[in-house]
């Protein structure tokens, strides 16, 4: 059926179908959102964490979903910069699962602070030397940076179209995309970098510590360096799931070609890096302090030795020859295998440096720190899939997300 | 393409013309900056009376002319504040005037042993230390450098209480957000305007510690 | 944030780091003030012509 | 003019742009901020001028110095006073905290009866006119039904102004039943009577020694001493050697320089081993025994009866015989004998422990080496302090109907022939209401100071009692679990809102009077126990009248405290080294004129021939293959074993394994625990002849393998919420085992059992 | 917060505890709770969620019965100077808002309450865990908000808070001084609550720069070591112990190091 809201030329669900789908997943939306008020409400006794766990299930959601995120930031640099035209196909969707990663940080953050409304003193009374206003900064301009370019895709929805000025304000955008694109790289590196930087200076904390580049620990660039590789893994996962739902080709089969190439790429560049910072760390940074390797690992089978070989192994080094072999990664079926590792690698990273952290003993007469999640925990990190999900579903019915979606799809 | 110009030519008969619709911008503008500036400011706190009216003048005459006969430094080097009931009673336990204000303070507070609800104006929140020591003896300073000239004055002024706070109005700084209150000839009691005199009269804005507690 | 904040200090670390900061929010302010008043002047262009502009 | 949907729009737009140009938005982002910053609901403390008033801790019997800091009519603080000549400024964590319980929800905050059942927790307000009345109407009715002497009453001291006052209205109104509440000191006072003829205290002058020997005292682990030992131990030079003699690595054992784990309830037998060494090697003060020592060697009585001496007595119990027992090398025995005897001020202490375990013959046995290193009144050794003699009393009258109650025989059994020099068997008393038939021989019963219901061994039965007494006056401050039993509760103030005279506490090497004094105005509708005594003497009347001839208690303080008043209320304690200077020759007041090694007065009364058979140690009941293991209480100075539970800053110092949530923890040896399939943290449940309880283990090396050792001081059910509720009660674990000299409760442990729950 | 040309260190306050002495009876915890209103619940039996400036953590030589030792290492937040000394301690520079702060003048790390919007960052990044969060709003039962001291203020739930050294003393000491028209502060005037506590004066306080002070000689004495030495943190609470496995688990080494040779190479590496 097609109203006027709905892009032309493209087929989309009838709109009970459609509602129901909002409602099951509007469903978990509130449950989340219930949760939510009650973190705010009752104060974060409502989580399980507590004075070992400072930081815990949701730093790491808001690490992993900006790490994911990364792709906006690196489909942007290579289509506006670099001047991939590949990409075109796939950018819009780029941003878009950027500005929902983003946005669900941020939602996350304001969630985890203790006193949200003085939330705004991390800007306003900002100590330049924490990563943490880095990231606060960085994160927050950033995000701006992604609503300016989900702007324009907005507005070229039919019925906005139809305003003269949001039709001039949707071009104009368009013409100096490439400035803003820019700025958003240069912002990414340092947020993405950043949050790698959280943990990397820690250096009370040995698992964490990372020695570095002037103020810069190792951990700010392998942040960087993994959200570049594997956030277009995500995107393209990300497209290939909504494909698959949708039962239509939605981006140009060169799009995912050129993205699984450059991240297989820039996963194995990374994972030399981080074998060998894992190596530096593991024989000089360590034991300078006292630690061997092991005694980060053993004694625990929660965080056992098999975390490290699952992150740089089974879903480091596996994907990453997947994704540089042509011919392995022209198998859709081995691709979205690839893509899934490269995610979950990152996932277990992220949660390694946050989490691990923070269970691993400082003093030998120390024991390690367990942590359980609450269910108000559970549910406001599960409300971003819930809010991403329902963004995706409106974006892809009222918004020409794929531009080539026409085209690929004659028969409909 | 053609229906969605129709639309449009349509639309744009019916439609205001660009200077009426700036005309609106300005009206929401102007009204909203005025009631920003004027209205806001008298929602925000609310005017409250002292218990008693009293009179600097008279008792600092009274008391040969120093602010510390009433206002004194403990022996452990804390200040004492406002006297409290039993300070008052040693000269008001009876009547010594015929002003009503006294008569007032005497029925309801010595009385009844009350002691007298005093609004502070410089009264800061509780996590501010405030070493009265380092400021007058350390620093020599003159109590009329920050609280005015309160000691000549012959009654009370109203106090403010912001709303949102329950704190006096008079701390709350110089800038925007004072609000444009008069300084009743003292200074400006926000940790800014605190730092900007630490500044210059000892070259740091100081540590946290030295006021916060 | 801002030099009449109390934490601020000159140094090189505030001129980098805030640097950095007001460098990338005057690009993104200064693109976006730039694209709505394109736009508006854009939108005034076309009144006269009452929805004769042009649509790619 | 058209006015549409765009012009609104615009309005909007330009009050949104007005609106960030003016403060609206930014004030009110910082006002929110700052009243984040000020919560109504987050207390902001009133300053005012600040106090320091010196005072004195009467939470224990320990009595150490305090000073109260107070702004205005608040109490902020309790720090220790660093010239007080008891603890030197050094305090235990409840006395630091005092002012938790002051303002705490525990407070019975004025005079209340009874509404519902007991019990029930219903209590009805009443005023203090209607409680007292209640109280004289109840005496008088029993009075004149000629019962005077079914009136009991049990306190916590038997020397202070209260329980002299108490002992006084007990005397004038008819009833010889002034009974004390168990304590450490029962067994060191019966056994200082026994061997040096005299009432009053042992002191000991831990600073000047060099040698301390310790058998299983909880010097620094919570015992009424820990003030005084704590300051004691931070003064101590290094090279002062402490030896501590206890089956569990105690606090107390930590600090030692040695620790002896000798298994629990052996102490009396390497009391006597080390003994036999001393003797067997001559390394005993020859000159000291020869000229003051009693029963040192064989005797004969007046009338031709043998004794045998301490040394026939010691020669069973050689190094060999004593590993055996004590689960000691004997290296060790042979060589901490040689090292007590060789110290240049050795003194071997006992007494300050768990308050169940009170083994006169363990007393007997260490006053015995003391003598045999010849210590007694020298520095770094052993002080006998006499009962107080400050309070000075007019003589009293007193009618027919009091002497005849007096003259009955105390319901306990204290005193008579079988417990002859016992003053007081508390635990005895349950016991006594439970078997009579008919009426229970209390009819009515004062509890002023104590808390029987917590703190007598088996507990359940002391309730069972109590359950049969139909009258039962409470005069607690806090609502502990005897007050939740009684029918009128008449709450005496807490000790920084009155006046409190202290004597000298167990331990101290000379008398120390201190003065408890108001450090604030009484927060609750209170009333001094002393007071209420002498209005209640008033209301009865007659020659009861009479003898209270005081307006009430501070002015019979200041009456007979005489000289000693300017003093305490100058500097809150008042010093005599009188009993410091007892020489040798006047010391010694049994019948011999000596110390007595095996006291005439314990032995010959009770006509045994056979000295050994006291020394042995007390068995415990129940089935060695059922109940394979042995449950210890353990005092733990973070958690108040006494009548006064503690404070919710202590329970909160407690660690993780000691208490979790509602459970309480017993320590087990790990290699005794992988025996019954126990690990860390398990639930588990453990089971001894009186009782089973639920708990969780924690693994312990420093424990003897085959022992469960659970901390004293939990498993409350008064105070508040804060309190009770945590853990078992141990002493309901381990049921009352009389102590054939004394009659005193001597159940050091009970057999038990523990599987995984 | 940056360093600020401007401050000289003049002082630098620390700690020193001889762990010979302590008895873990607990009176410092308790005395620092008074003193600083630090609030308690009614389980407070979850440590990781109790509000502590200073615990007491019990340790063992993990040798079986009867060769068992304990040891009582009381841990108050350990004012760390900070890699090279600068006041860079684990915590300062990692606070996003600067609600805590390295008070030049005395040495002492501030937190300051109101600043705080509880980001938990400093907990994280401090290795002894000497910060705490307000996970509850605080009660206090019945009267008991009496005993509150007006020299401290009360925290807000939400808002991390840890050990100050009793900084409120020092600046009531100050006053006084103020007041008598002295410049510099006697060694008795400023102590901390847990030091004043301490029945065994185990705990010893004073100006480290200050060779008038005891810790001075005492923290240089050969028994004397800080934990977690090799993470650079420069703790100002130093310990003593005449026993080396007491020594041993106050750090990390690796098999075959030893703790004395460590600290000797550590001496050296400070000195070049």
């Amino acid at each position: 059926m097609t109203t006027p809201a709905i892009p032309e030329g493209v087929k989309r669900c009838s709109t009970r179908q459609f509602t129901l789908w909002l409602a099951v997943v509007g469903a978990v939306l509130l449950w989340g959102v219930y949760a939510m008020f009650l973190i705010w409400y009752k104060g974060l006794n409502q989580t399980g964490m507590n004075d070992a766990y400072g930081f815990a299930l949701w730093i790491w959601a808001d690490l992993a979903v900006i790490a994911l995120g990364g792709g906006a930031f690196f489909s942007g640099f290579l289509t506006y910069i670099i001047g991939k035209k590949e990409l075109k196909s796939i950018i819009n969707y780029a941003v878009i699962i950027g500005f929902i990663c983003y946005s669900s940080a941020l939602l996350i953050l304001a969630l985890d602070i203790g006193q949200p409304l003085r939330g705004w003193f991390i800007f306003w009374h900002a100590n330049v030397h924490s990563m943490l206003t880095e990231v606060a900064f960085c994160l927050s301009c950033y995000f701006a940076v992604l609503t300016i370019e989900f702007i324009p895709l907005v507005l070229e929805n039919p019925k906005l179209d139809r305003i003269p000025f949001l039709h001039h304000l949707s071009h104009n955008m368009h013409e100096v995309m490439a400035v803003f694109a820019a700025t958003g790289v240069f912002l990414s590196f340092f947020h993405q970098g950043s949050l790698g930087g959280v943990a990397g200076v820690l250096y009370g904390r040995p698992f964490a510590f990372r020695e570095g580049l002037l103020i810069w620990p190792w951990t700010f660039f392998l942040f960087t360096w993994s959200a570049a590789a594997v956030g277009p893994c995500f995107t393209m996962l990300v497209t290939w799931l909504t494909e698959k739902i949708t039962q239509k080709k939605l981006v140009r089969p060169e799009a995912f070609e050129l993205l699984a190439k450059i991240s297989g790429w820039m996963l194995l560049t990374y994972m030399i890096a981080k074998i060998a910072d894992t190596w530096y760390w593991a024989a000089v940074t360590a034991p300078a302090r006292g630690f061997s390797l092991m005694e980060f690992y053993s004694n625990n089978p929660i965080y056992g030795i098999w975390i490290l070989i699952a992150e740089l192994v089974i879903c480091g080094i596996v994907p990453a020859l997947i994704l540089i072999t042509p011919k392995w990664r022209e198998n859709k079926n081995l691709l979205v295998t690839a893509a899934i590792l490269a995610v979950l690698g990152v996932c277990i990273n992220r949660w390694v440096m946050v989490l691990q952290v923070m269970a691993a003993p400082l003093l030998p007469f120390q024991d390690w720190y367990m942590y359980m999640p609450t269910w108000q925990e559970v549910a406001t990190t599960i409300l971003p899939v819930a809010y991403g999900a329902i963004l995706i579903s409106l974006a892809y019915r009222y918004l020409p997300v794929f531009p080539h979606e026409k085209e690929l799809n004659p028969g409909q | 393409m053609s229906t969605q110009s129709d639309n449009q030519t349509a639309a744009a008969g019916n439609r205001s013309s660009g200077w009426v619709v700036f005309v609106f911008f300005m009206i929401g503008l102007v009204a909203s900056i005025i009631s920003g500036w004027v209205a806001f400011p008298e929602l925000l706190y609310s005017t409250k009376q002292q218990p008693i009216d009293f009179n600097h003048q008279v008792h600092l005459e009274q008391m040969g002319g120093q602010c510390n006969s009433c206002h004194f430094f403990r022996e452990d080097g804390s200040f004492s504040g406002s006297p409290t009931l039993e300070e008052c009673k040693s000269c008001h336990m009876y009547p010594m005037t015929g002003n009503e204000n006294e008569q007032k303070f005497i029925d309801e507070y010595v009385n009844q042993d009350k002691e007298v609800p005093w609004l502070i104006y410089a009264e800061q929140p509780p996590c501010v230390f405030f070493s009265h020591a380092a400021h007058v003896k350390g620093a020599d300073m003159q109590c009329a450098t920050c609280h005015g000239d309160i000691g000549h004055s012959t009654s009370l002024r109203e106090y403010q209480e912001n709303r949102i706070t329950g704190y006096s109005r008079d701390i709350w700084g110089k800038s925007m957000l004072r609000l444009g209150e008069p300084d009743h000839g003292g200074r400006h009691q926000k940790m800014n305007d605190c730092a900007e005199c630490h500044l210059k009269e000892t070259g740091s804005k100081g540590d946290c510690f030295q006021c916060h507690k | 944030m801002f030099p009449f904040s109390f934490e601020w200090v000159w140094d090189i670390s505030h001129l980098v780091f805030m640097g950095g900061l007001w460098y990338a929010l005057s690009i993104i302010g200064a693109g976006m003030t730039y694209c709505v008043i394109k736009s508006l002047i854009d939108t005034a262009a076309d009144e006269p012509g009452e929805g004769g502009h042009g649509h790619h | 003019m058209k006015i549409d949907r765009r012009c609104f729009l615009s309005l909007v737009i330009g009050g949104a742009v007005g609106t960030t140009l003016t403060p609206v938005p930014w004030k009110l982002t910082d006002d929110i901020a700052i009243w984040t910053q000020n919560w109504s609901w987050t207390p902001e403390p009133e300053d005012g001028p600040s106090k320091f008033v010196k005072s004195v801790c009467t939470q224990c019997s320990g009595g150490c110095g305090i000073i109260a800091r107070t702004i205005g009519n608040r109490a902020i603080k309790i720090e220790g006073q660093p010239d007080h000549p008891v603890n030197n400024g050094s305090l235990c964590p409840k006395a630091i905290s005092a002012t938790q319980h002051l303002y705490g929800p525990s407070r019975i905050q004025g005079p209340m009866k009874r509404a519902g059942e007991r019990g029930q927790g219903k209590w009805e307000k009443i005023s203090w006119d209607e409680a007292i009345s209640t109280v004289t109407e109840k005496l008088a009715e029993l009075r004149t039904r000629g019962k005077p002497h079914s009136v009991a009453c049990i306190s916590d001291t038997d020397r202070n102004s209260v329980a002299y006052l108490l002992d006084r209205f007990l005397r004038a109104y008819g009833s010889p039943n002034f009974i004390r509440t168990p304590s450490s000191a029962d067994a060191q006072e019966l056994a200082l009577y026994l061997s040096f003829g005299r009432q009053g205290t042992i002191g000991y002058d831990f600073k000047q020694s060099d040698f301390i020997l310790s058998f299983g005292c909880a010097l620094m682990d919570g015992c009424d001493a820990a003030g005084q030992m704590m300051s004691a131990f931070g003064d101590m030079d290094k090279k002062t050697r402490l030896v501590q003699i206890e089956a569990r690595l105690s606090d107390t054992a930590a600090k030692a320089s040695q620790w002896v784990a000798a298994k629990p309830g052996t102490e009396t037998d390497l009391a006597l081993g080390l003994g036999h060494v001393m003797v067997r090697d001559g390394l005993y003060d020859k000159a000291f025994i020869d000229s003051h020592g009693f029963a040192f060697e064989d005797r004969e009585d007046e009338a031709g009866n043998a004794y045998p001496g301490y040394r026939s007595l010691v020669r069973d119990y050689s190094p060999e015989k004593v590993a055996k027992t004590t689960g000691l090398p004997e290296k060790t025995i042979e060589s901490l004998a040689r090292a007590f005897a060789r110290a240049r001020r050795p003194v071997a202490v006992t007494g300050f422990s768990n308050p169940a375990a009170a083994s006169v013959n363990q007393a007997l046995a260490v006053f015995a080496l003391n003598a045999l290193a010849g210590n007694f009144q020298k520095p770094g050794g052993v002080f006998v302090i006499d009962e107080p003699d400050y309070l000075s009393w007019t003589e009293m009258k007193i009618d027919k109907t009091a002497s005849a109650g007096n003259q009955q025989a105390r319901i306990d059994g204290a005193g008579t022939k079988r417990f002859a020099h016992t003053r007081y068997l508390p635990n005895r008393l349950p016991e006594a209401i439970n078997s009579s038939q008919g009426d229970s021989p209390v009819q009515a019963l004062l509890v002023a100071g104590g808390n029987p219901l917590y703190t007598l061994a088996d507990p359940q039965s002391a309730k069972k009692a109590f359950e049969k007494i139909p009258f039962i006056v409470s005069f607690s401050t806090f609502m502990d679990e005897t007050a939740e039993q009684a029918d009128l509760l008449l709450p005496h103030p807490h000790f920084l809102e009155c006046y409190q005279d202290v004597p000298t506490p167990a331990g101290m090497a000379k008398t120390v009077i201190s003065l408890a004094r108001p450090v604030v105005k009484p927060v609750y509708d209170t009333r001094h126990t002393g007071d209420v005594i002498i209005e209640t003497a008033k209301n009865l009347g007659g020659f009861i009248e009479n003898a209270f001839p005081w307006k009430n208690h501070e002015d019979f303080l200041k009456k007979t405290l005489s000289d000693q008043w300017e003093t305490l209320e100058k500097q809150g304690y008042w010093t005599d080294d009188s009993s410091r200077d007892n020489s040798l020759e006047k010391l010694f007041r049994t019948s011999s004129q000596r110390f007595e090694f095996l006291p005439r007065a314990g032995f010959e009364t009770q006509g045994s021939e056979n000295p050994k058979s006291k020394v042995q140690t007390v068995s415990l009941p129940g089935d060695v293959n059922e109940l394979p293991l042995v449950l210890v209480p353990y005092s733990t100075i973070r958690i108040s074993g006494g009548a006064v539970a503690n404070t919710p800053f202590m329970t909160k110092t407690v660690d993780a394994n000691v208490i979790a949530q509602q459970d309480v923890f017993v320590e087990i040896n790990p290699e005794t625990a992988s025996e019954y399939g126990l690990s860390q943290g398990d639930k588990a449940t453990l089971k001894t002849p009186a009782g089973n309880a639920k708990v969780r283990v924690n693994l312990f090396e420093g424990i003897m393998p085959g022992l469960v050792a659970m901390p004293a001081g939990l498993g409350r059910t008064g105070f508040s919420d804060y309190i009770a509720g945590k853990g078992v009660n141990v002493y309901g674990l381990i049921a009352p085992a009389a102590d054939p000299a004394s009659g005193l409760n001597a159940a050091w442990g009970a057999r038990a059992a523990i599987g995984k729950a | 917060m940056a360093q600020q040309p401007q401050h000289t260190k003049t002082k630098r306050y620390g700690m020193v505890i001889d762990l010979d002495k302590c008895t873990g009876c607990g009176a410092c915890m308790v005395a620092c709770y008074a003193e600083n209103n630090v609030p308690f619940r009614q389980d407070d039996s979850d440590k990781m969620r109790s509000l502590n400036w200073i615990r007491v953590m019990k340790v063992d030589n993990g040798k079986a019965f009867p060769d068992t030792e304990v040891c009582y290492i009381p841990m108050p937040c350990m004012q760390c100077d900070g890699q090279h000394m600068q006041g860079h301690s684990p915590c300062v520079s990692v606070c996003p808002a600067v609600a805590t702060d390295y008070d030049y003048p005395t040495g002492i790390v501030s937190q300051i309450y109101t600043r705080c919007f509880g980001c938990r960052y400093c907990m994280a990044a401090c290795p002894y865990h000497a910060r705490k969060f307000n996970w509850w709003d605080p009660k206090w039962p019945a009267d008991m908000e009496k005993y509150l001291n007006p020299d401290v203020s009360a925290r807000m739930r939400g808002v991390v808070e840890k050990c100050s050294f009793c900084y409120h003393r020092y600046q009531k000491a100050r006053d006084k001084a103020y007041v008598e028209g002295r410049d510099e502060l006697h060694e008795d005037e400023y102590q901390t609550a847990c030091t004043q506590a301490c029945p065994t004066n185990a705990i010893t306080f004073g100006d480290l720069y200050n060779p008038e002070h005891a810790v001075h000689s005492l923290s240089r004495s050969k028994n004397a070591f800080r934990l977690l030495e090799r993470l650079n943190t420069n703790p100002k609470v130093y310990y003593l112990s005449s026993k080396s496995w007491v020594r041993r688990v106050a750090d990390n080494y690796l098999e075959g190091e030893n703790p004395e040779q460590v600290a000797k190479a550590r001496k050296a590496a400070a000195t070049h």
